[in-house]
Parts: C-alpha cells; structure tokens; sequence
C-alpha cells in the first residue's frame, strides 16, 4: 500500500488563486502497489489541478476497469467519480458532457481498458472530438488480472516469466492522432516535471485531449528485457521539447527566439511555452509529427512531450450545436411543449 | 353478399418502388371516412426489388387486429402473383397490372380477376420514367377507391396536405386517381359488394406508429441526450424524436438545440452514453431491437447495481439472433427482465396503442429517476412500425417532471450524514446527488463493484448483502410505481381469464367478443408493466384457470409470472403465436379450443 | 475438551507477500498424513497491499465444507488484528507474530494468545529482505506444525518436492520450519488440544483446483483451440489448459504446438473465435465469468440458432456488475439458460467436484459437436480457485471423442438431397458438414437470420415455426445426452428431499448427516445438468416439499425448475446464501427451521 | 434485383486451369439494388477466383450483418459460407484459420461492420496478422438501414437528404497501416481493371490483406456532395500506379526499367508488376505511403491501387508456433495424452 505525497512540502501549505490548498485535490489512500507507476500519475493529476486552481467539484472523473482505474479514487476527493466497466468509460463520459458541457471531464484508463476491449470506443470519442482529457496510464499489461501482455506491449517485449511478445504493439498517439485527436502528448510517469505541464495543457484545450503516458508496473512488467520498465523507459525517452504551460493571467513579456522557443495559443488564453529539441516537427503540423513517430519507432525511441496540437478544432457540442446551457439545466418550460401543440399534432393525424 | 366497412384488402408490391405512400394514402383515406382501419407492413430485410406486402383491414365494429384471408389482393408484383393469387378467399377479388398478360395456369374459377392496365395507362399519361412508376401506385388506389366506393373528394384532400407547399405535385396525382377510377367506371361494374360507407366511427382518434408516438413522448418526458444505433425495427422511433425536437425544442434566441442525438458506434456505446447522461443529470435514453438488447447487457447490470436512471426502448423483431428482422415478435421478455449475469431484476413496461406508447415513454423518465434504475418499455415491430388508430395525445400542462430524490446544493449543505445508498424512506430508494453541485459535500463514488452505503468499496458479506436485499425492496416499491394493469370485465362469470400485454390486446379484445358470441364470456386483464402489482396477482387468484396470450415461442411472459407471483405453472395456459406475423383472434379462439385445462 | 482432526485454522495475511505458497504447504502437510483438509483463499480484488485470508479445516470425518467458527487464528497482518482476534472462537487460540506488541485494547480473556517474534527470528536468521519476507511464513507454518503436532518430515518431504531442481532453495526453507518449531518448543507447551494424528483416510485421492481440473479435462477432451480474454477466476483455467497443452501437445518431430491459445481482446471475440473454430471442426473453447457472459451474449444466440458447437466455462463469482470479483456466487444460471435475445434455451453443466470439473470438461466437447449447441460449464470461484480433495482422474483410453453427425467426402458424396437443418433422425439434430470438404457437395451458409432447411433464408412463417420448434425438440434430446443427477438416498423416508448443485454439495452432504443425526433424515439429489432429466422431475414429484439450495440471491435454480418442468413453486424451498462466502451445513440446517412448508 | 454477369461473354466459355468455368465460382442471385457497387465487387471476387484457378471448396468466406455483408451469398456457392453478426466477423475468420490453416479465408464487410461496431475486431485481427483477405465495400453509409453516415463518411460529405457530415472520416487504409497490416490496397467497385489484380495479390499474399473498396450505395449515397457517389470517386480517384498481377507459373522474361516498373515477389512466387506513377512512393516503404495519404487527404485525393505491402510478415499460426496440419484434422492420437499420463499427474497431485 503506497501514499501519494507531494512532490515536496512547504513550512507553510500553498494555496492556490481560489483559496484551495493541494490537499483539497487529494483522494483516498492508494491501494496500488508500492511504487506503481499509477500513484504517481494520480499525484501529477493533483499538482495539476491544484496549480490550474480547477473548482474540485467542477471535475467528473471516470474510468474503465483495471489497477489504473482504480485511481480516480486516489484524488480529487471533491469530485464525482464513475468507474465504470471495462473499456467502455469513453462512451459513459460522452453522455455525460453532453448532458453537461460546463464541467471538466477527465477520463483515465489502462492500456488494457483503452486498446483491447476498448480500442472501439476509444477511436470513436476521438472522433467525436469530446471536449475531455484522456489518459491512459500505459504499462503494456493487464495489472489487475495479475500481468499478461495488452495490445500496447511492444514486439520483442519480454515478459517477467520470460515470454517475448510477437505481437505488434498498438500506438496509441499514432492511432490517435490518424483519427483527428487535437491534443495528443506522450509522457513517463516518472517525469512530472513534463507529465504535470502536459495535463495542465490537456486540461484547458478545447476538444479531446490525450496524454498516453509510460507507466511502469512494478509487480508483473518492470522486469529486464520489458519495454515498458523504469530503466527502459529512461534510456529511449526521448523529449521532443522541454515545455512549459502559462496561464492565463500570466503575461507572456521577454520575447523568443522563434527557431527555439515555439509558444501555443490555448482556446482560453493560456499558452504552452515549447523549447524545441527536434528538428523538422511543429506541434501545429501532422505530417511532421507522423513522420517522427515513423522514424522513432524505427529507431526504437519513445517521443515524449506534447506530439500534436490543434487549436482550431470544433467541439462535440458545438459539431451537435447544442445549447450553451447545460442541458441537465433545462426545466420543463424548455423541454416540454406543452398539450397546445399536442392538440395541433394531434389534428395533423387525423 | 355484401360486405360493407368489413373486409380485408392487400397489396403486392415490389419493395424500393415507392408504393408504402400510396398504399397508406389508401388506408387513410377510409379512417377519413370514420370508418376503422388497421394497416400492417409486411416487408422484406432487404432495399429493393424484392416482394412487400400491405394489408388492410376495414372494420366497421373496430377491430383493429390482424385477420386471415384476404377478399381483395391488388398485386402488381408479378414475382408473387402465384403465392397471391393462391390466398384471395373464395370470392374474392385478385386485382392485378394487366399490361402484361396472367399466365393461364394461375388463374382461379372460384375468385374474381380485375385486370388493370397500369404501365399501359402510365406510359401513355407520363414523361419521365420516375413518374411512371411513381404514378402507378396512385392509379391502382383510384381504381380500388371506384371499386370500393372510397370518396374521391377525401383522397384529394389528403393528396393536397401531404404536398401541401409542393402544390403543382398535386394535379398529377389527382390526374393519377382519375385515371383508374375511370378506368374501373368505363370497364366495370362497380362498386364491387365490398365497399365502404361513410361512418362517424373513429371520433377524435388519430392514425400514427408506436414509434412515432413514443419518440414523441421522450420530447414531452423531457429527454434530452438521445444515443442510439441504427436497428430496424427501433430505428424510426429516434428519428421521430429528432424531427420532433428539430420543431420543438430549438431555443428561440440562439436556434441552438435544447437535446443532443449521437449515433454511436454501436449499442454498447449507445447505452453507455445514456447511462452516463442520466448519472450526470440529464433524461437520456437509447432505442434498439434484440441484438442490441443482448449487447447493452453488461451495461444494464452496472446501471441496476449502481442505481442510475436510465430509459431503454426495445422494440422487438423476431429472434433468436439476427432472425427475422423485419418480422414482429414478444420474445425478449426474459432477456429484459433478467438482464445481465448475476442477480438482477429489471423495470418493464408493455404498451398496446401509440397513444400508451407516448405515454409510457414519457412517463418512462420520471420512473427511471424515482427509482434509479434502468426502464425497459418492450414495443414491437407491430405497434412500432405500422400505423394504429388510437386515442389522441393529451398532455397536462401543470404535470411537473418528477425528477425523483436529487439533492440540490442547500439540501446538501443542511444535510447530514448523508450517504448515496442509505435507505432513508425505508422504500429502498435512495438519495443522489448529480456532479457539481455543491463544492464540498455530495462526492462520491459510482461502481459497478460491491459498495457500502457510502459508496464506498467493500468486500465486506454483510454489506454486499445489505445492499442487495436494499435493492429488492426497491422493486417492491417499483410495483406501486408503474402503470397498474387494465381490468375487462371482472364479473367472474366464468371461471377463465385471459392475460395479455401489447400488441396480442388487438386480437385478444376481439376474441374476447367472439367467446361472448359463442356464450362463453371470459374475465380478462391486460399487463402494462413487470413487476406485477396486486391486481395482476388477484385476477389469477380469483380465476381457475388462466390463459397468458403471448407471441413467442417459450411463453416468457407467463414464466414472469409464475417466478415473480409463485403460481402453479398448470394454471397458467399458453396460447401462443411466434411467426412473426401478428396474431389474429381466430388463433386465440381456436386455441382455447385446444388447450384444456388439465387438473392441477 | 480436545479436538483431533477437527478443527479451523486460519491465516492472516497481506497479499502480495508470498504467503499462498507457505500457507498451501501447512493443507498439504495435513492431507498427507492422510486427514481430509479443505483450504478456502478469501482475497480481495487488489494485487499487494490489502488483508488476505487463508482458511483450512481439518475434518477427521470428511466434511469439506466451509465451517464458520475459528478455533485458530494465525495472524501476521496487524491491518487485521482486531477483526481477526474478533473472530476467534472461545477457548480458541490467537497466533501472531510478537515482534511488536499487540495493543492490549484488542486482548481477550476468553481465548489463548501465543505471541512468536516472526520478524526478529527472521532479522537474525536471514540476510537480505525479500527472504526475511518470505522465510516468515515458512517460519510460522514450523511453529503452527509444532503446535499441532504436523509431522515436520512431512513438510520437508512437501519442501524437497516443491523445490525438485532447485535443491539449494530446501536448505533455508528446512532451516525456517525448524526455527518456528524449535521456538515453540521452547516458548510453549505443545502440541495444543487441536491437533492432527495421521489416518488412512483420503485413500488414493488428489488435491487440486477446479480450474486447474477443467483445463486439464480440456486437453483430454481433444480441445485444440482456446481463446480467452483474462478475467477472475476463470483466469487460471486456460493458464492451466496452456500449462498442460506445453507439456502433453507438443508434435514430437517438429516440436510444434498441436494448440492454439490465442487472448484476443475481449470476450465478444472470444467466443466470436471458438465459434469461429468449431464451426470450422476443431474442438474450441473460451472460459470466463459473469461480466464476460453478458458480453457473450449476442453470440451465444447465434450458435443457439445456426446450431453451432462451442464450450464455454463460466467459472461464476458475485454479481450484478464487476460485484465482488473475488467472492464466489451461483448467479448466472439465468443469464446463461436463456442467454440472449429472442426464444433460446442453453445446455449447461453443474460440476461439483474437481474430478467433476475434467469429466465434465472433457465431456462438454462431446455434448456441443453432438448437440450443435452451445455447452456452458458454470462452475464458480470457490470450485475453481481453491484446492479441493477430488478423487483421482481417470481415462478410458478405448474411449473415442464422439464427433457427432458429421459428414465427410464419402458420405456427402452417396447423400441425396442433404440439408444442413434436415431433421433426418427425428431427434431434432441436423448433419453438418466441415469446409473443405467437398468439392462440389455440402456446403452452405450459415447465418443468424431465419433459415430453411437447406440453411437459405427465408421469411417465410412456417418455415421459421419449424426450425424453431426443431430446436425444442433437440433440446428435450439433451435431456438424455447430458449427465444424470446424482440421488442420495431416495427411501422416501421423510416427505422432505433436498436439492443441490455445484458447489453448495459440500454443506449440503454435511447438512445430511447432522440432519440424519437430528433424527430427522432427509432425501436427496444433486442436479448435474440442465435441461433436467426424468429422473429430476420424479424427485420433485415423490416429496411433498423439496428444498432447493443454492448460492444466489434470487432462487435461479428454482425458477429453471419451475419454469422447465412445471413445478408448483410452493413445492420448492428456498434455501439461499449470497454473500461471498461459500455456504455452510449449518446455514443450511437452520434454514431449514426457518423455511417451513406452507400448504400449497 | 440485379444479377452478377461476366464483365465479357466468351463465345466459348473459357476454363481455369483447374478446369472450372467461371460458373462455378458464381453465387446466388443477388438481392442488392440494381447498381450497388457491392455487386460489382462480388463479380471481381469470382473473376479473381476463377483466373487464380482457386479450389471453390477450400475457400471459406466470411461476413458480418450489412448489404456488404449479404455478398457471400452471390460468389462462390461452392464455398462454405459464414454470415456472422454485426462487426464480428474478424474473430470468427481467427477461429476458423486457426481450426483450419490450409484454405484460403476470404473475409467481406461493411464500413459500418468494420469502422463502427466493428473497429476494435477489424484493428486486432490485423494486429494478430490474420492470413485472410479482408475486403471492405466502403459506401460511407448504412445501407442496409437505410443510409445514415457511417464512420467513414468524409467530413463535409453530404447526405441525400441534404445534411452535411461534420465528422472527421475513419480512413481505414491508414489505420490498417499504422497497425502493422502486411498488404493494404485501396481501390474502387467501378474499376475492375484495378480490383481484379488487387483481389488476386491479396488471395495470394501470406498475412493480412485489407482492400478498402469504394463502393457506392445508388440507393442513399450515390448524390452530389457524396464523396462516395460514382461521379465524386471517378474525379478524385488518383491512381498510385497501375499494376497486373502475374500469377507463379508465368516467367518474367522481359527486363523492365526499374524506374517506371517495380516488380513485388510474392511470398508464393508469384508476382505484382506496378508501372509506378506517383513520385517518391515505395510500396515496401511505410514512411512513404503515411506521407502519401497525409498529402493525397489535404489535396482531397483518393489514392487507389497497392498502397503497402510487407512479404516478410509471419502469420497467426506461425506467430503462435502450431503445427503445419490442420488443427481440425488432428485425432485421439494427437490431442488425447491417455490414461498413463493421467495416473502420472494424479500422483503428482498427492
Ligand atoms: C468485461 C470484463 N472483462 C474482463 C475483466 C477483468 N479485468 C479487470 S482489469 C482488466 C485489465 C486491466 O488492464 P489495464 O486496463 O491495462 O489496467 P492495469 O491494471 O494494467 O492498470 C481485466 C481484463 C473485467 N473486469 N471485465
Ligand atoms: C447488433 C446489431 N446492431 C444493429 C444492426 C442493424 N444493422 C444491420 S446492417 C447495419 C449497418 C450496415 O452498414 P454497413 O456495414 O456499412 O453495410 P452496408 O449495408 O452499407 O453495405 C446495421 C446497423 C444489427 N443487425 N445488429
Ligand atoms: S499490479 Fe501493477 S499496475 Fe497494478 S497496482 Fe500493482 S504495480 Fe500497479
Ligand atoms: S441500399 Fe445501398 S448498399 Fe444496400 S443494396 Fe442498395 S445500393 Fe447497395
Ligand atoms: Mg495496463
Ligand atoms: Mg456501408
């Protein structure tokens, strides 16, 4: 049994701009086990939404069925939560956002919940474009079903009993970003310093964001040989920028050097703050990130960093044109016509 | 001898060729007239270009339910005239396009042969070739309405509304009508000794699909997130809602849409977004036939055990599997009421008209939110895709919507201890409260896992018991809740009842009529809801033996019976019809006949 | 008052420490020396971290059963230590490990506690820590040995065997047993009045898993293909049929696998691909539980209707929903007796034992290619994932696999007019044929939608009624293919009988005889199988009131009894047990105070 | 109701060299509306058949629940057919190869059988390298439900009743690429020409073959503004190159200019002759066709012929190590270890 715990602890507890200090995102107790990956995603989840100022009961936090869907539990004790069944979070988070678009929908999930069972639903929210984050907490194997291989564990990939998996490995960002996704990053869980920006970001981009981010399990696939171990990890990571997220209020003053620095509008006035690394990629330009995962992947490298972005993208609700209102707010006087043109419909068959 | 307002007309058509309006202008022409009708769509799994079939029963006493043998077929699908030919009763007419000679081996000495030159007269009258065929249908309807005496001025009226804004579509159509009715006028005697007669027999009743109005209904109930997947028969009923919605329900400052429709992938998504729309505040709901029954059964386990509202409209085709897809059928019963492995006992609700289907619908979502817990309504391709007449709509414009026990913010700041699955009321129901509401209080938990009264994870036995037995309770609640059943005549004047729910009540109330005839009257209940209430339990108490009318194959309705009231099975007779075609009164009839109570 | 060969002893520990396998040596241990042991795993859903249970009782008379009451507690989590020491029955005996000491709040002055310094011993004894971790239960397993006078060659015989190959590891296991030993001997007056003194009693039988047993029955029911999707408890059933395959279907020239075992990426694809392969003649099969089951259900309607031969374990736990995924349960007999949409009926097997688990196994593959219906095995979590005494497996190696009517190239050849759903035998079971095999004759489309007998589709009503009333009249042939029930005593002695299945057969033998001694005996019989043969229906018929006990919240066997054989339900009792827990034969000899017949 | 013809009648009716007729590779009459594209296609299937000289017997084919679906039933009436359910044919084809390795698997589907209810099958069975041909019969709408969009309906196509489609399309070619599919081909029911080849490679390639074949519904998507209507496919449909497909037994004697031509050697030893047009594209280089289909998308292009192939791909059955006969073909001997190794485990067990 583990802890999540703060990075690091002030004398005195921060309190972010609505008054909130970090304990007010925290969750339950973790019943993970020591030194998963997981808990220290959740703990990012808590720095980001404590750092962003994000109302607590603002968030609907949902998941799937798996060791990392348990973890909606292990923060934002503020807000509802639904965990739903395996695989099948992304359609329940839909209906959701439609019936209130006012609030932040953050969906976690494993790669066992989003690539096997629930590759379908997984490609068809992208589609749709939900305004939600999504993160997959990706440790190339079922967790709780105690460690076989999932469709995101990679070919050659040995397992602890010592089975090297001849399966092609499911990319889920390259999948992602050939379905239409607008924010799509890649990180490790042992990375907060990168992992903590991303979701900041993710979580103020309008449309779907996702963030598959690298998340070791201890237990059944940490072992030599496993491509999605601590070690292996931190030898191919391989950031395409160091970045940053500037909020809002923040003015952006001292100017870049435009070959170095790149800065990303977000929709709501934020900006993501990119000191580019690679050569000939531009977050904004599909084709150039495509080919960078192409060649990555050959190279055995797992980019990391935010891959692709498009601020421009349209909405489920606006794509539906939906109403501003949240339609759980709507009464009787909106949805209901009333017996007066029932009358005439009824006269209409006759 | 003369048949007036009592007879049975069919079509034969080739599917994809335009034909459905025609025919149903027809019908509609005679429930105009005041006199009743019902019409039924008897078509392939398939576009075009294969047989179709719609037939059409005149009822001057009212019956509204299918009866064998046809008096009048009009076929102009020469693949079928064999088959159709054959089953025109003796005496009857066989109506055919005539353009092409009948082979001789197909013609009958003992029934009349009207032979129409269709594609002769259209081809004459008619440029483009759409129209040609387009404007067939309507001069076989002119014909049959000189034939039969159906009002020329009625049928014009109807043409001129439904293209009402297209008005220059209307001379041709006209033209059309003419067309055979002259033709009949120069080349036969008429009106034939079937006819119809003006009549004030249908009142303010309307002629509308079960689909149509249970769309509708969900626009009234106040649904607002629909998720769906294309499925025949359930198909029409979500795009009644939309074209509904699309007139009602756009805001008038913006012109935005006050609902959301998805098409979801397929019937997991589909209930998976109504499920999470109504966890999150909203009326959703999802339509689908069989197969996405059987797909949405996972879903419908999680939302029963972890009580979210949510409205489920099933309308039934013919199982098992793929089967007959555009066939009707009552087979999805214990599917429905047993959904999803483990212990699970799910809401049901039966309609019989489009009227109970607009009003079951509505009503569906402030069960669904009273008790937390997902509301199947079981329809059929019967009620759902062919047009009934029924009672009209009415709508009580001081109705509230009742949302069930959702606590708003104030409620939840005065509240304490509150717990998600603590029974308060001691009626099983608990409290919930809808994400955002209020900053510190009202989090918790929603899991398809074993959870406390908290919400809260627990593998703890008393507790998954609590809860379960917590659930069960529930259901007895929920018998109060739903619609109480409709009680015939309850004299006990026999010692027989008839039990029957949906679309069986057409031929059921007509056989009812026919027993009385005959001078065996029976008692007779119709179910409108699963779990059964008092009354359903008393009319089998109070009766020796009970006969469940059902079409299906494994009589299901009376295995719910039996489990849910602890009957003794031999009390409960089957009558059954499972051919996908709806029953008619003469088998439930026929049946009595041979099903004899054996001593219990 | 001493206890021998009679008594309760349970662990506490915290999972993910390697406690299963120290825990599994103490049973064995005790089965070796000839005394029939059972040992129940009570885990949560959960891989490290939380409190784990481990509950062996010791019965000199053979009762495998779960017994509530424990005499001993052994306790190394101190998460657990007030609700272990809770639960310790008076006069009982509390062991845990002393390195801290206990809060003395949680003392009892009504049971004996017998403090050992687990970790201190270990500290000093071991270097590096995951031994000191492991070695702790080794150690505690010496001293409980001590105390109960377990023979400690024995256990280093058990250690030498698990350890064959890695003889290095038996040292420092041998050294830990003796260390717990010797520290009682020391600290203690041992043996203690519970304690074990060798018989002759488990005679030549086996100790093993369900699972373990069913994949196994898979191998030698020709099994060559399995798809599977991971899911508790039916996980270790095809880790187990992989396991075997490895050793025993290896092609000896090429070295090549005559298996396949594909985890495809859900359970609909699961089932899609044993369809899929047995469709096309091999023997296939996919395993899992409730959650699964709902999945599989569109399906399972399909190979209900086109009458293809699959195998599919359930290996039941709690439901509705995820439930409790470790908690044992028998409530998916509705779901897979009518599983899917539309009128279908499912052929399941009931086994109770783990020798039960391989026949049934083995024989389902015979069932489904005779029947050409789906074959649902349901055992349950309790059966599956605990070891159990079983007598040993037997083979008759004269016994050939019954393929059922297949056709093959010469037969096709000389068929005339063969069609695929030809009732040729009059037992409602049609010829197949396997693709491939002929170039000119016998193939043919299956489908889910409505088909003739030469598997075309048709629309056509009576067509459809035929099949579909074939399908009946092949399932009542099930009724004397599938495996009889199994009557106890059947005197008629006493006007009561009881009826069981699966796993509730262990209490309900123990309720028995306690009944027996209470000098109120009761007849008996075990369901194997449904649909329910001649020799059930007689049962019911020859007592006045039968007890039906299962492990569900809802009675689903009843309703199966009922609705199948057209029982009176006042007929059949309902004894139940639904918490997680596998039941008890004092649940049920009380129950049976409670539960008093009303007059029907 | 239309009929399956030979494109051309000989006045003899020519004989394959397994001496069948065309004939014998023909199916029922087909019940699909006069035009739909599907029957173009089922006519290449049994003109692909018949010229590659296929044993009608040893092929099985597939389907799900759609108009696309139906087509088994009008080719091949010698062949075992198997119309499953919706979206779940891929799995039910795994079981049958693995049951039965030796014939050839001739999966059919829709775009809403395979994009929709059926995407997370379609993209596992590529991921398992399925030897089967998978032919999509791609209208963009479902026909047999009477024409809603469907997955791959393009964004901005319109509907015949005049709505326009606001989602991004599933482009099924691309995806089965990026999930490592061995042999993916793009064409268009009108071009037989270009089909039959296609076909015949796909039959004749070791590992998964995906063709996604336009194929446009008369009935509901045949309209102006549909990107799937026979006049938008013939004006945007650009040709990669043109290719034949030369079967084993015919020698390649002339030498071509390894510039225009590019000859694939098939994993049989047969051949696919590609007269290259396109610039800068390798059928054998993955980074190249991603690149090509990224640009043809932004230049609203349909790239159609042999867009990647992969001849050193393993398949399912070796993949997993089974043995080369037939799994259904084993017997007692093979699959029942006895009774001996029985009483061996029962004392294991004491
Ligand atoms: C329908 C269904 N099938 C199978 C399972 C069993 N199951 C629970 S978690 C899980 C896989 C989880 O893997 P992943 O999503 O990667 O999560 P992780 O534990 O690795 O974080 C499975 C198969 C289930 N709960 N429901
Ligand atoms: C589980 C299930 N859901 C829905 C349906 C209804 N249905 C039949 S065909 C079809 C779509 C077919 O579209 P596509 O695969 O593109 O085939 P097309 O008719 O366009 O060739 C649907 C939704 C079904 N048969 N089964
Ligand atoms: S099993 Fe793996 S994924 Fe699950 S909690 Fe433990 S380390 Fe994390
Ligand atoms: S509806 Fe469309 S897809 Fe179906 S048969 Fe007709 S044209 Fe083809
Ligand atoms: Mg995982
Ligand atoms: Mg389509």
């Amino acid at each position: 049994m583990s802890y999540i715990k703060p990075i690091f602890q002030h004398p005195r507890t921060p309190i972010n701009t609505l008054g909130y200090t970090r304990k007010d995102y925290e969750g339950s107790i973790s019943t993970l086990c020591a030194g998963c990956g997981h808990d220290s995603i959740s703990a990012s989840i808590v720095d980001a939404c404590f750092e962003l100022a994000i109302q607590p009961h603002h968030v609907a936090k949902l998941s799937g069925i798996g060791c990392s869907s348990k973890t909606p539990a292990y923060f934002l004790n503020n807000s509802h939560g639904f965990n739903s069944v395996h695989g099948r979070m992304p359609s329940v988070a839909t209906g959701a956002n439609l019936a209130n678009r006012d609030l932040v929908y953050l969906g976690v999930s494993g790669d066992g919940d989003s690539a096997s069972i629930g590759f379908g639903q997984f490609a068809h929210v992208i589609r749709r474009n939900l305004n939600m984050t999504y993160i997959v907490m990706n440790n190339g194997c079922y967790g709780l079903t105690k460690g076989q291989d999932s469709a995101t564990a990679d070919h050659g990939s040995k397992s602890k009993t010592g089975i090297v998996n001849n399966f092609e490995g499911i990319d889920l960002c390259a999948i992602a970003i050939e379905l239409g996704a607008t924010y799509v990053a890649q990180s490790f869980s042992g990375d907060k310093g990168q992992l903590i920006p991303l979701i900041k970001a993710a979580l103020s981009h309008s449309g779907f964001s996702f963030i598959n981010v690298i998340s070791p399990c201890v237990t059944f696939n940490n072992n030599a040989g496993s491509t999605k171990s601590y070690d292996y990890v931190r030898e191919h990571n391989e950031a395409l920028s160091s970045l940053d997220f500037v909020p809002i209020k923040e003015e952006i003053t001292t100017s870049y050097d435009p070959e170095k620095v790149k800065l990303v509008e977000m929709h709501d006035g934020s900006f993501i703050k990119l000191n580019k690394l690679i050569q000939g990629w531009d977050p904004e330009d599909k084709i150039s990130i495509v080919n960078a995962l192409q060649t990555a992947k050959q190279k055995e490298e797992i980019l990391t960093g935010l891959l692709y972005i498009n601020n421009n993208s349209i909405e489920l609700n606006d794509l539906l044109g939906t109403v501003d209102k949240p339609l759980n707010s709507l009464t009787e006087k909106e949805l209901c016509p009333g017996n007066a043109v029932l009358e005439g419909i009824n006269a209409g068959l006759r | 001898m003369s048949s007036i307002n009592d007879f049975v007309v069919r079509f034969a058509n080739v599917n994809g060729t335009g034909s459905a309006s025609a025919n149903s202008l027809f019908a509609k022409s005679i429930f105009r007239m005041g006199v009743p009708v019902s019409a039924k769509n008897i078509f392939p799994s398939n576009i075009q270009g294969l047989p179709t079939w719609y037939e059409v029963r005149v009822s001057e006493k009212g019956y509204l339910g299918r009866k064998a043998g046809i008096d009048l077929m009009l076929s102009v699908n020469p693949q079928s005239f064999k088959k159709d030919i054959a089953c025109v009763k003796p005496g009857g007419y066989f109506i055919y396009d005539s353009t092409k000679k009948l082979y001789d081996e197909f013609l009958r000495d003992d029934i009349n042969f009207i032979g129409i030159p269709l594609m002769e007269i259209c081809n004459k009258e008619f440029a483009d070739p759409r129209q040609k065929q387009l404007f067939k249908n309507i001069v076989y309807v002119g014909a049959l309405a000189k034939l039969l005496n159906i009002s020329f001025e009625v049928l014009e009226q109807l043409l001129s509304e439904q293209f009402k804004g297209k008005e220059k579509l209307v001379i041709p159509n006209v033209k059309a009508l003419k067309l055979g009715g002259d033709y009949i006028a120069e080349n036969f005697a008429f009106p034939l000794e079937f006819k119809v007669e003006s009549r004030d027999l249908v009142k303010d009743w309307i002629l509308i699909d079960g689909n149509a109005a249970a769309g509708l209904g969900a626009v009234y109930g106040g649904a607002s997130v629909v998720s769906w997947y294309p499925i025949t028969p359930s198909t029409s009923l979500v795009s009644a809602f939309e074209k509904y919605a699309q007139k009602l329900r756009i805001d008038p400052e913006t012109g935005k849409n006050n609902f959301s429709v998805v098409q979801s992938e397929d019937e997991l998504s589909a209930i998976g977004m109504a499920i999470g729309a109504n966890w999150n505040g909203a009326r959703a709901f999802t339509a689908t036939s069989g197969p996405g029954l059987s797909l949405m059964n996972e879903f419908l386990g999680l939302a029963y055990y972890a009580e979210i509202p949510v409205v489920l409209a099933d309308v039934q085709r013919s199982g098992p599997s793929t089967g007959m897809p555009t066939r009707t059928q009552q087979s999805d019963i214990l599917s429905a009421a047993y959904a999803s492995h483990g212990d699970t006992k799910q809401v049901l609700l039966f309609p019989s008209t489009p009227k109970e289907c607009f009003d079951m619908m509505a009503e569906s979502f402030d069960l669904a939110d009273f008790l937390q817990t997902p509301i199947i309504m079981l329809t059929d391709l019967d009620l759902g895709m062919n047009e009934h007449m029924s009672p009209p709509f009415q709508w009580d414009d001081n109705r509230k919507y009742n949302r069930g026990k959702v606590l708003n913010a104030e409620e939840l700041e005065n509240a304490k201890d509150w717990g998600r699955y603590k029974d308060v009321d001691h009626d099983g129901v608990p409290y919930r409260t809808i994400p955002g509401t209020h900053p510190t209080k009202g989090s918790y938990f929603t899991r398809g896992t074993s959870h406390d009264e908290n919400a809260v994870y627990s593998e703890d036995s008393d507790t998954y018991v609590r809860i379960m037995e917590r659930l069960l309770k529930k259901f007895e609640t929920a018998k109060s809740r739903v619609p109480a059943p409709q009680v015939y005549q309850e004299e006990n004047t026999s010692e027989i009842g008839l039990l029957f729910f949906g679309t069986t009540t057409y031929a059921a109330e007509e056989a009812m009529d026919i027993l009385k005839e005959n001078g065996d009257p029976v008692d007779a209940l119709r179910i409108k809801a699963f779990p059964f209430n008092q009354t359903v339990e008393d009319f089998i108490e109070n009766h020796r033996y009970v006969y469940v009318i059902e079409q299906n194959r494994d009589a299901q309705m009376r295995t719910l019976l039996v489990n849910e009231l602890e009957i003794h099975p031999k009390k409960l007779l089957k009558i059954l019809n499972f051919d996908g075609m709806p029953m008619t009164a003469d088998m439930i009839v026929d049946q009595i006949k041979i099903v004899q109570p054996q001593s219990i």
